[in-house]
């Protein structure tokens, strides 16, 4: 069930690769499910936000191929939208339409309990993937696979310090108010500033709702007001290309005069990053597929997998980008 | 309306004023409070910024203003504004005028179903409008394969960025549909019909006035105005992103409408009082970012702000 | 005196009958449509006619359709409510963060909050002589803006321990759970309010003509402020019920409520422009978004814009249909 | 009457008159005035509404309040049921000073009001309108449906109106609207009862319902306001008057020792042997010629319950008068023939076209206009000035190139408010802010700004004053003169028959018969118009109670 959409994402190209995992402790004995071959297994995905952003439509994507791939009986894919209760009955659906297994990409980490507890009523294997619950694994859910948020704002701290030499003025562009990702990778990057770059000022933290739009008009306001603003970190791509138009738009040189760092590592991000107007993109790599189908394999056949499995993300910078470029997303 | 127009109570000759040029005393309260306490407020290249990023909504709100005059309401605006946005780097290729036709032809579809929905169906315009809101978006998503494409075409990047004596392209052209909208809404016989259709539209229907065909271009030119935003919103971003493009604007278009004094009860179109409506609210915003006011807050303050501008120049309760 | 009865003529029986059979056409045009899908549903997807997915569907709108119950008094007095996507997010925070002083705590924070935002955006329509669409727009600004405040940023998400509240969620009696129960319970009182009280009497003549009413010595003034307060009171609860129901006061919750709510009501056949109103008729309203989405997720392989389009166009069929049946009973 | 609906008056005394007989002038009895106005002013943003007004009402009294349009009437009304607040003066009641913050308040103590527009909720049922807020309630205080539609149905008998009460307000004629309006006036406990124009749009045999009605209150004791343009009714019911002009009293005394003559030119303010000429309407006495071609011929207009195979032609220079009673379909055959409402069946042909039918702009296309009867609903438009009120429909033929041009509409707008003397402060402002009659006027000059052929005229003298009511007979005349054929639908007898020259008569939607020559007289109109019932109709004075009963038996 491949309605082919928004394919310029191949989802063979890099490939996730675990970083961390708490070994393999939780298998279908502990969790209380039954074995079952993925062949003869309903397979419900329940996606959080619309693929309408890079990330989202990479990660649905290679959650499809990979289900394509391992033959699964069937596939039901929901989106809810960036509404929290719609995705509580959008996996309440899935279960009722008779899924087996299902793949969670959350919205929140909290306020899933509902859903999870109807799929742990029929002992329902549930693999959460990028956003981690507030719940337990191996109880709640069988395990978590995703990226460190915290970790990625450290990391682009860490970009960004090397990139000015630990001095400037920084702006930040937060993600949504009340979204995990935002508080996180605001959280990774300014103790990490705090800790390692003395030498760096941060003069603004404006959102800009992971919008490109939003991302241009907030940089355009601050670099009036700041003109002596030398950095802007963007919780995401699309943000940072915002920001990088008005910074055009302002007169300056994008990755020079301003440098620009962020958090995806989409196509458009890291092709900028080839042409000299951007200087850092941290990786938060969408492509669960390939991972949560091989978990989910062994779980069912009785082997035990990890709960809270972190994938690697890679980066880009001025010296790999031309290379890595096209295992973007 | 009836005879009896239950009113407030009476106020002063100066409240009168105030009530009149509410939106213009704002204005100049915020300007002269960051004179004060925002640095680099008056700099040309600030005041530059504030006149390019209140374009679009500018623009949008014109289209509103007019909808708003029929008693009516369009929440699809965003939507047109996405659908420009995707279909102009389809055929960019053909160069830009084609492209830009293309572009407006794509939105005026929603402005003619919102029109069909409206003046021959019945649908209420909230209802009929929110149902484009919604699948606009979605079309437009869907037409534009939900890419994101970066748009390199000198003559948008142009229309994005540049400038004729240093006013932006964006500017002239906004200016330039205000004058025209003000001359159509006070100066032509269409203008005096639209109003007279959103004041009593059973009478309207009785002096002979065509009030189908009347609201039906009415969407199609506030779908129009909504699609030439779009399309300088994405020169301005050199990029096509329909998924966010024009996100929420219909609330900020319909809040510079009505703070700029015309009420949602239709009847009246204030061009004049739009335009500030929009430019009130673009410097409420710089103001709250450049002082790196936290979201929480500012959405606070603006809904205050918003209170008291639309609370000063109440005048009659109109009511049906 | 034959001489001054032509309504025998002209307004002839017949004419009232047809008029009648139209008006519960009407009336019953959501219901109606409803069925329809129910029906069609049915037939084309074997998971869907079936105990669980029914169940889950009114478990899901309950919520809703006690903002809907709400909203359907604003309009009917020819007003609106955006606030209430933020007052049900702010419900559920303060239902969470109150419930550490146990349940009773848990819901009457909620209301008494909900009812003073209420009461506050009701006295600036009604007194303040100020447009409602403006004034709850800065609503939904305004209370966005204090949830997010007072969870610093959003970041923070209060959990409900407490078992009472808990059950109040989740639990129920004869396998319908409690927020089905409140709503359907709610709805009834509403009818009645709305129908049998000179209260609502008084709420659909202020929405049918308001200088009438004030002339005729209804207290316009009240009766408007008083839908606010209901409405802010409804939305708050649904919301601390939902917390209940997710265990957690979640800040992002209700985001475009207003919206669903709005469509909702207006599918029901309730004129935006007041006067009239049907609150079964927003229960139809209410369930036909539900079961829609349903249908979208048994489909199952539409991706975000193909739902868009669908879920969008399916309002327009429906408000459509509903428009067309209404129009034949204006005279 | 059953209790929720008798109007029993605690406090005024009942001066034992006989039922229907009005007790002998009230102004020489010794008890306090029961409402009173003193020094009354109410300005607008403009203009002075009132100006030191002081009016007493006294129990029982029958109280007329007389002025040309614009005089201040409606205004001095709405001050004395606290719709306006007055900016000087205060109001007394039983000789207390009051304060009337709300309308609510006036009502509580007992002041009710029938207002110039009727002001009741369209979309609500009949019974809904006149018991709202006091409802009959039952077990658990809820409201009794079944009881408020008997005691609605029952009500409604009594003043003759019978009518399903559960069907929504907004189907019934305007004339039947008003009687809802008074049926609710007069049932809620008044001391004083207010009528602003109740007949504007009522029928004879209504105007006597309600002249009962009045007796009846005023043998209970209470007192009833009473404004209205039409002489003779206020000879027959009234023996007090006050006159208004320019919202000052510029007279005050009893009517029986008042001239008619003497009373207009006190309202006018012109000398009265300036008033003197001229019969009770202004239409002159020689008939136009009709031998013409017809310009107009309309054939078996028909609309399920509303007309049924009405046929009419008019010819260039004639003025045919439509008869009927209140929902006879004379409103409906107007709009049938301009296109207002559509019809099943039938034929509009002008000068050998067929007009295309359900279509507004068509029959304007066609030369063919009408001024409709509810001025609020179907004429004004409220947030537009009077110049653009006027203009409106001529617009496009005022413009150049979709340009409206100032000039073009001034040159109209002039003419027009000095010919039909529209009293506004300027063309600048807001209709809205007019009075009543002066929104009228402003009505018909839209119409005639198109010089159409054929002018359909519902109601055209509807509350405006004797002054103007003779400028528009006249004008009327004259147009017919100048070769326009005009049809004239009027509430008022000799309006019709001394203004018409043909008169078609309708009842229950069709033709019954057809009136010309020497036949067009008021005797022969009323029973043409009644059928057998005329007898019953005309100077019937039994008890209202009794009346009703045998008749729907
Ligand atoms: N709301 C208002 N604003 C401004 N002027 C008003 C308003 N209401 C009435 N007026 C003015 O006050 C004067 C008196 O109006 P009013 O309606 O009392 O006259 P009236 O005696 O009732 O006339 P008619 O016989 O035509 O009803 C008129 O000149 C009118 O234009
Ligand atoms: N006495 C009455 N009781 C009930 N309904 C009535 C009565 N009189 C009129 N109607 C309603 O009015 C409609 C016709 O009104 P219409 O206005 O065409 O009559 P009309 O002859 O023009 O009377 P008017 O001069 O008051 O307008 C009928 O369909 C009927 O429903
Ligand atoms: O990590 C993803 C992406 O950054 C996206 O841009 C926003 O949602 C987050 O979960
Ligand atoms: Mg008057
Ligand atoms: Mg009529």
């Amino acid at each position: 069930t491949n309605t082919g959409t928004g394919s310029n994402t191949s989802s063979g190209s890099s490939e996730q690769k675990v970083k961390e995992s708490d070994g393999p402790t939780c298998d279908l004995a502990t969790y209380k499910g039954e074995k079952i071959d993925l062949k003869d297994a309903v397979v419900g995905f329940s996606q959080s936000e619309k693929e309408d952003n890079p990330f989202r439509i990479a990660e649905t994507q290679s959650i499809k191929d990979e289900a394509a791939k391992a033959g699964v009986k069937k596939f039901i894919a929901t989106n809810a939208q960036s509404t929290l209760s719609k995705q509580i009955s959008d996996i309440q659906d899935l279960i009722s339409q008779g899924a087996d297994v299902l793949i969670v990409a959350p919205l929140n980490s909290d306020g899933l309990e509902p859903a999870l507890s109807a799929a742990r009523e029929k002992n329902i294997p549930v693999i959460t993937i990028d956003r981690k619950l507030n719940a337990e694994a191996c109880k709640d859910y069988v395990s978590f696979l995703g990226s460190d948020f915290v970790e990625q704002g450290k990391r682009a701290a860490d970009q960004l310090i090397k990139g000015t030499g630990g001095k400037g003025k920084v702006a930040i562009l937060l993600g949504s108010s009340g979204n995990g990702v935002t508080t996180d990778r605001t959280k990774g990057f300014v103790d990490e500033i705090k800790a390692k770059g003395s030498g760096i000022e941060i003069v603004a933290q404006q959102t800009g709702e992971f919008a490109r739009d939003k991302g241009q008009s907030v940089t355009e306001q601050l670099l009036q007001s700041n003109p002596e603003i030398t950095a802007i970190y963007a919780e995401n791509d699309e943000m940072g290309l915002g920001a990088q138009a008005a910074i055009i738009a302002a007169g300056k040189t994008p990755g020079k005069d301003i440098q620009i760092y962020s958090i995806d590592g989409t196509k458009n991000a890291v092709s900028q990053i080839v042409a000299g107007q951007y200087n850092g993109v941290i990786e938060s790599n969408p492509r669960f597929g390939p991972l949560a189908f091989t978990t989910l394999k062994s779980f069912l056949a009785g082997d035990p997998v990890g709960q809270d499995v972190i994938i690697e993300d890679g980066e880009y910078d001025a010296d790999n980008a031309a290379t890595k470029v096209d295992g973007a997303y | 309306m009836s005879s009896v127009t239950i009113r407030l109570p009476r106020q002063g000759a100066g409240l009168a004023l105030l009530q009149k040029y509410g939106v213009y005393l704002a204005i100049v309260l915020i300007l002269v409070a960051n004179l004060i306490v925002t640095p680099n407020f008056f700099t040309i290249d600030n005041l530059r910024t504030q006149l390019v990023q209140v374009v679009p909504v500018l623009i949008v709100a014109l289209g509103m203003a007019l909808v708003i005059g029929t008693e009516g309401i369009d929440l699809s605006v965003g939507a047109a504004m996405a659908m420009a946005a995707a279909v102009l780097p389809l055929y960019i290729g053909y160069g830009f005028v084609p492209a830009l036709i293309i572009a407006l032809v794509a939105a005026l579809v929603i402005g003619l179903t919102n029109g069909v929905l409206v003046a021959f169906v019945g649908v209420q315009p909230i209802v009929a409008t929110l149902s484009l809101m919604v699948a606009g978006r979605g079309l437009a998503l869907l037409v534009a394969g939900e890419q994101l494409r970066p748009v390199i075409d000198p003559t948008v990047l142009a229309l994005g960025r540049g400038t004729v004596f240093g006013v932006p392209w964006a500017v002239l052209i906004a200016a330039a549909l205000v004058a025209i909208i003000a001359v159509l809404v006070n100066r032509t016989t269409f203008g005096k019909q639209l109003v007279a259709v959103g004041g009593n539209r059973r009478a309207a229907e009785l002096a002979g006035l065509p009030v189908k065909r009347i609201l039906l271009v009415i969407y199609l030119v506030c779908a129009v105005l909504a699609a030439v935003a779009g399309i300088i919103g994405t020169a301005r971003l050199a990029a096509s992103v329909p998924s966010t493009i024009g996100n929420l604007i219909e609330l900020s278009a319909i809040t510079a409408v009505v703070v700029g004094g015309t009420p949602l009860s239709g009847g009246q179109v204030k061009i004049a009082g739009t335009v500030a409506g929009a430019l009130l609210l673009q410097i409420i915003t710089a103001t709250l970012v450049k002082h790196n006011v936290p979201d929480a807050y500012s959405q606070i303050i603006q809904a205050a702000i918003i209170i008291v501008a639309v609370y000063i120049q109440r005048g009659k309760v109109f009511t049906k | 005196m034959t001489a001054i009865e032509p309504s025998a003529g002209p307004a002839s029986s017949s004419q009232l009958a047809r008029e009648r059979a139209v008006g519960a056409v009407q009336s019953f045009g959501a219901p109606i449509v409803l069925v329809i899908v129910v029906v069609v549903a049915s037939l084309s997807f074997p998971t869907f006619f079936t105990a669980t997915n029914l169940t889950n569907i009114l478990l899901q709108s309950s919520f809703l359709l006690i903002v809907g119950i709400g909203m359907t008094f604003v309009i009917v007095t020819g007003g609106i409510d955006l606030s209430v996507g933020s007052v049900f997010a702010l419900g559920g925070v303060l239902a969470a963060y109150a419930s550490q002083w146990g349940w009773v705590a848990a819901l009457v924070v909620p209301l008494v909050v909900g009812a003073l935002i209420g009461a506050i955006q009701g006295a600036l329509v009604a007194w303040g002589g100020m447009a409602p669409f403006i004034v709850t727009l800065a609503g939904l600004l305004a209370v966005r803006g204090v949830v997010l405040a007072i969870t610093n940023g959003g970041s923070t998400t209060p959990l409900i321990t407490d078992p009472v509240l808990k059950g109040i969620g989740q639990g129920g009696i004869a396998g319908i759970e409690w927020p089905v129960i409140i709503g359907l319970v709610l709805l009834v009182i509403g009818i009645v309010l709305l129908t049998r009280s000179r209260t609502g009497q008084g709420v659909v003549a202020v929405g049918g003509s308001e200088n009438a009413s004030t002339l005729m010595g209804l207290p316009v003034a009240r009766v408007k402020m008083s839908v606010y307060v209901l409405s802010g009171i409804m939305a708050a609860l649904a919301g601390a019920l939902n917390a209940a129901y997710t265990s957690s006061g979640v800040p992002v919750v209700g985001v475009g409520m207003e919206l669903s709510a709005i469509s909702a009501v207006v599918i029901g056949g309730t004129l935006l422009t007041g006067g009239k109103g049907s609150l079964i008729g927003t229960l139809a309203g209410v369930l036909l978004l539900g079961v829609i989405q349903n249908i979208i997720n048994q489909v199952g392989s539409l991706t975000s814009s193909v739902q868009s389009i669908v879920s969008g166009g399916f309002l327009a069929v429906v408000v459509i249909i509903q428009t067309v049946l209404s129009r034949q009973q204006r005279l | 009457m059953t209790e929720s609906s008798t109007s029993n008056p605690t406090g005024a005394a009942p001066t034992g008159a006989a039922v229907g007989v009005a007790p002998g002038s009230g102004s020489g009895s010794a008890d306090a005035p029961v409402l009173q106005a003193r020094g009354v002013s109410k300005r607008f943003s403009g203009v002075t509404a009132l100006d030191g007004i002081d009016f007493t009402v006294l129990p029982g009294e029958a109280h007329a309040l007389m002025g040309e349009n614009g005089a201040g009437k409606s205004t001095l009304i709405k001050v004395l049921t606290g719709v306006y607040q007055p900016d000087d003066g205060e109001l007394a009641l039983h000789g207390e000073p009051v304060r009337f913050a709300r309308p609510l308040d006036a009502q509580k103590s007992g002041v009710s009001t029938i207002y110039q527009e009727v002001n009741l909720i369209p979309l609500m049922s009949v019974a809904q309108n006149i018991f709202l807020g006091r409802e009959p309630r039952g077990l658990l205080g809820l409201i009794d449906h079944r009881r408020m539609y008997a005691d609605a149905r029952e009500l409604l008998g009594t003043y003759g109106i019978q009518v399903d009460v559960r069907r929504p307000l907004r189907s019934l004629a305007l004339g039947v609207q008003q009687m809802v309006a008074l049926a609710r006036a007069v049932s809620i406990n008044a001391r004083v009862v207010i009528m602003d124009e109740p007949t504007s749009s009522l029928e004879t045999a209504e105007v006597e319902t309600l002249f009962r009605v009045i007796g009846m209150l005023r043998a209970q004791g209470i007192a009833v306001v009473y404004v209205s343009h039409r002489m003779d009714e206020i000879y027959r019911v009234c023996e007090k008057v006050t006159v208004l002009r320019d919202g000052k009293v510029v007279h005050v005394g009893d009517l029986t020792d008042l001239p008619r003559v003497e009373l207009v030119s006190k309202m006018l303010g012109r000398s009265v042997d300036a008033v003197a000429k001229g019969g009770a309407t202004s239409f002159s006495e020689d008939s136009h010629v009709s031998e013409a071609t017809p310009v107009l011929t309309a054939t078996d207009l028909s609309r399920r319950h509303q007309i049924d195979g009405v046929g009419l032609t008019i010819r260039p220079g004639e003025v045919v008068g439509l008869g009927g009673l209140l929902g006879a379909g004379r409103s409906e055959t107007l709009k049938g023939i301009s296109g207002v409402m559509q019809l099943d069946r039938g034929s509009v042909v002008i000068d050998g076209q067929t007009v295309r039918s359900g279509s507004v702009p068509a029959a304007i296309r066609a030369g063919i206009v009408m001024l409709p009867e509810d001025r609020k609903a179907e004429g004004i438009i409220p947030g537009l000035s009077v110049r653009d009120n006027i203009v409106l429909a001529a617009l496009p033929r005022l413009s150049k190139a979709g340009f409206s041009s100032r000039k073009n509409q001034d040159a109209v707008v002039d003419v027009f408010m000095k010919r039909l003397r529209i009293k506004a402060s300027s063309p600048d402002q807001p209709v809205s802010e007019l009075s009543g009659g002066n929104q009228q006027k402003v009505m018909i000059a839209r119409w005639l700004a198109m010089s159409p052929k054929v002018l359909l005229l519902d109601e055209p003298t509807r509350g405006i004053d004797v002054g103007a009511k003779a400028e528009v007979q006249a004008l009327i005349d004259e147009l017919a003169r100048e070769g326009l054929a005009i049809v004239l639908v009027s509430s008022e007898l000799e309006e019709v028959v001394e203004g018409a020259d043909r008169v078609v008569v309708l009842r229950d939607g069709q033709v019954v018969t057809e009136l010309t020559g020497d036949q067009v007289d008021e005797k022969h109109l009323l029973d043409a118009i009644a059928g057998d019932g005329a007898a019953s109709v005309v100077g019937a004075d039994a008890p209202i109670t009794t009346t009703s009963k045998e008749e729907r038996a």
